[in-house]
């Protein structure tokens, strides 16, 4: 029956044969616990690093079919080898440090980036007893995370001594600082319906009820759009612009510093998409089937619906980057702050006081309430957007005729 | 022997203190703001170490994220006289050593004077302080009008900053 | 087991530091980093009392998040002042700006 | 593990030592001949000319002061959004009027002008 216990329950059964074999050892009790975490902590950022080697390649091939080219098609099949040869490239490449670089902070950039991404997982639920941690103020600590990656640009542009990659540093900070407030915003959401700030609650609320993004698809559409400004992709890539300022904070980067900034962009954007699934789509459910067929409420296919959800959230990333153009810098503040930041607050306040008011009432009466009045706010967002766009246009009188006279 | 949490607090301590005597005595500006960064870090450890996680995760969003960043714009905006290699220090900076360890020695002195034991046990935490925070902030007879004053405050302050910040012309 | 009086020493330490920095700093920036850090040893007291008082009462924590309101709001108003000097003196050195002695 | 928050340190322990060992490989194994040319700052091919430390907008500052105080202000709202299954329904009012309050601020800045990128 071991194996069928290691079926349900992986982490468990690993982590009391470790435990064991270790006191098997005469370990004393609390070093036994430190090293299983850490052995458990090494296996996860591992996976994750493993997953980041994957999305190169995701991320090469998808670009290429988006802009009718093959992609990498020579190293293993498909292409898929391709990452491991720019691995061992990066790492062999001299490492380029510019003159009057501040060089401690331009060294510590690059790995506080990385960092700031790695951290997510330590909370990224995968299946119902297999996360590496559950934190009750999660949904905080996701925004702890951006904190550093926010530090990490501001580091790295300042300490190249290169004015593009100044520029590109404030630009980029700008939009992560800016963007941050309606992303927090449709963050308090979930926690709002569930009442809880640990991932796995909001996880378990969705799997006992209806995806949130049924509950609140407004607010899904919103983080949607600030996550990728807040991932700095395409068409909020106005840290890289290639066209004024070259590639921006990390311009001054070669080698593995520089393929530093480049895995951490990759990965973010996975475990973006990745968040979306959790906080929206239910998370390792897979959307009321795994109550029909139970074989899929394990943690191995619990895991395969996180971790799916993820690749469709980064798809979606991806199709948004390579469609869409840049935006300018004054209108993509202005979006922010004249548009995205109201309409979130308001979105909140509207969904609060509905929450309060019916949370005691069935799901049947709940849910299409709730969606009702995120329906209404979206269509008064655009009545009254519709409203400003008529009065700008009479604003511009019809040109009188040239020959009149 | 320090058990497990004495080594944890004295890692903070030391991060702390370190940091901060660096933040007031390096002459570069940015670093300055970056050892801030630093001592702020270790005080969200010492939030941990009390069990309060709540407060250390916003310690490094509003302080890190937030603070910190506004003193390394703060400090581009107004460039040139920053790094310059003069001391940083002005001319009675022993005056200030002299009051600085005055006060240290002050507080020192109240804090060995206590009538109560200070050296009790924390009571083990019972309940969800996360919930109870909620609760404390919005309870009427509780803490609901700090909770709106401080609204109050953000308001004045992004109104009064923004217009001394702002460009007029 | 951590006494409460470390803390209490830990914050004091702090709080001189602070202070050393808002006294002796020239720059009107390092100044304000100063502040920070004797508010920052203001808040460890705050929540330590609160620890080893009574749990139950959330006061201790309740200020403490005040205290990072407030602390926002002396940045911001703080580091515009700065601003808005520097833009017409040139300056953001504490002992040139005489405007006020007399 | 008992207590999470061991688990996040020991995290940022290895969030930090995993990125920094391929550094540490590259640094040994990679070749090292810097030359002043080089080391020299891109600029696509040009020299460049003064300092790096360009002046900025103040327009940036300016949103990120805004960022600040809405920044603080969501910190007051979680806990706020924590108790709003467990209290009663003028908690929600207490939540809207602190976030209005805050609105009004937008409001004001959005009608000076100041969120103009001028």
């Amino acid at each position: 029956m071991s194996f069928w216990n290691f079926w349900t329950d992986p982490i468990g059964v690993a982590d009391a044969w470790l435990r064991g074999l270790f006191a098997g050892w005469g370990m004393p009790e609390f070093w036994v616990s430190l090293l299983v975490s850490l052995i458990g902590i090494v296996v996860l950022v591992v996976f994750a690093l493993v997953l980041d080697i994957m999305l190169v390649w995701v991320e090469r091939k998808v670009v290429a079919r988006f802009q009718g080219r093959l992609g990498p098609n020579r190293v293993g099949p498909f292409g898929l080898f391709q990452p491991f040869p720019d691995i061992v490239k990066l790492i062999i490449k001299e490492d380029i440090t510019p003159a009057g670089a501040d060089k401690v902070v331009f060294n510590m950039a690059p790995v506080i980036s990385a960092m700031s991404v790695i951290i997510l997982w330590a909370i990224f639920p995968l299946a119902a007893r297999v996360y590496g941690t559950d934190l009750n103020v999660g949904v905080l600590y996701l925004i702890a995370a951006g904190a550093f990656g926010t530090l990490s640009v501001i580091m790295a542009g300042w300490s190249s001594n290169n004015k593009y990659a100044l520029l590109g540093a404030f630009r980029s900070v700008a939009t992560m600082i800016s963007f941050e407030i309606p992303l927090v915003v449709t963050l308090l959401i979930p926690v709002v319906i569930t009442g809880s700030m640990s991932l796995k609650a909001i996880s378990e609320a969705q799997i006992n009820s209806v995806p949130f993004f049924l509950v609140a698809p407004l607010a899904f559409l919103i983080f949607l759009i600030s996550a990728i400004a807040e991932l700095g992709r395409s068409p909020f890539d106005l840290n890289e612009g290639e066209s004024e300022i070259v590639s921006g904070f990390h311009i001054e980067y070669s080698g593995m510093k520089f393929g530093w900034f480049y895995a951490g962009e990759l990965l973010h954007s996975y475990t973006v998409g990745g968040l979306m699934g959790i906080l929206f789509f239910g998370g390792w459910g897979w959307f009321g089937l795994e109550k029909v067929l139970p074989w899929l409420d394990t943690p191995f296919f619990g895991a395969i619906s996180v971790l799916g959800k993820a690749l469709i959230g980064y798809w979606i990333i991806m199709w948004i980057k390579y469609t869409v153009p840049r935006i300018r810098i004054d209108h993509m503040l202005a979006f922010n702050w004249k548009f995205l930041t109201p309409l979130s607050f308001a979105l909140l306040m509207v969904m609060a006081v509905v929450h309060s008011l019916l949370k005691e009432q069935a799901l049947w009466i709940y849910v299409p309430a709730m969606f009702l009045s995120n329906i209404l706010v979206g269509w008064v967002t655009l009545e009254i957007l519709r409203n400003n766009a008529r009065q700008q246009r009479d604003a511009v009188k019809t040109p009188e005729p040239v020959a009149q006279h | 022997m320090p058990d497990a949490t004495q080594v944890m607090f004295f890692l903070s301590a030391a991060l702390i203190l370190v940091s901060a005597v660096l933040v007031v005595t390096v002459r570069n500006l940015i670093h300055a703001a970056l050892w801030l960064i630093a001592t702020l870090f270790g005080v969200a450890m010492l939030y941990v170490l009390l069990e309060a996680g709540f407060l250390a995760v916003v310690q490094v969003v509003v302080y890190i994220g937030a603070i910190a960043i506004m003193f390394i714009f703060a400090v581009m905006l107004t460039r040139r006289d920053l790094l310059s290699q003069s001391p940083q220090t002005n001319a009675n900076w022993p005056v200030a050593l002299g009051v600085s360890a005055l006060a240290l020695v002050g507080i020192a002195y109240i804090v060995r004077g206590f009538v109560f034991s200070l050296e009790r046990t924390p009571a083990p935490l019972t309940g969800d302080t996360l919930q109870m925070l909620g609760e404390a902030l919005t309870s009427p007879s509780l803490f609901v009008l700090p909770f709106e004053v401080a609204s109050v405050l953000l308001l004045a302050a992004l109104i009064g900053s923004v217009y001394l910040a702002w460009n007029k012309k | 087991m951590i006494p409460l009086s470390w803390y209490l020493y830990l914050s004091a330490v702090l709080f001189a530091i602070g202070l050393y920095g808002v006294l002796a700093r020239k720059n009107a920036i390092a100044i304000l980093l100063g502040i920070e850090l004797m508010l920052n040893a203001a808040n460890i007291n705050l929540v330590a009392f609160w620890r080893y008082g009574d749990p139950a009462l959330m006061a201790g924590q309740v200020f403490a998040i005040i205290v990072f309101a407030v602390a926002a709001a002396e940045v911001a108003v703080g580091l515009s002042l700065v601003i808005s000097i520097y833009r017409s003196r040139k300056t953001v050195v504490a002992d040139e700006l005489d405007l006020m002695k007399w | 593990m008992q207590n999470p928050w061991i688990y996040i340190g020991l995290f940022l322990v290895i969030g930090i030592v995993v990125p920094v060992a391929p550094l540490i490989i590259a640094a040994v194994i990679a070749p090292k001949k810097p030359n002043p040319i080089k080391q020299s700052t891109y600029e696509c091919g040009m020299e460049t000319v003064g300092d790096s430390w360009v002046q900025f907008k103040a327009q940036y500052y300016v949103f990120a002061l805004a960022f600040l105080i809405f920044d603080v202000e969501t910190v007051f709202l979680f806990p706020w959004a924590l108790s709003l299954n467990i209290l009663p329904f003028f908690v929600v009012v207490e939540g809207i009027i602190f976030i209005l309050i805050l609105l009004a601020g937008l409001v004001y800045l959005w009608r000076k002008g100041m969120l103009e990128w001028v």
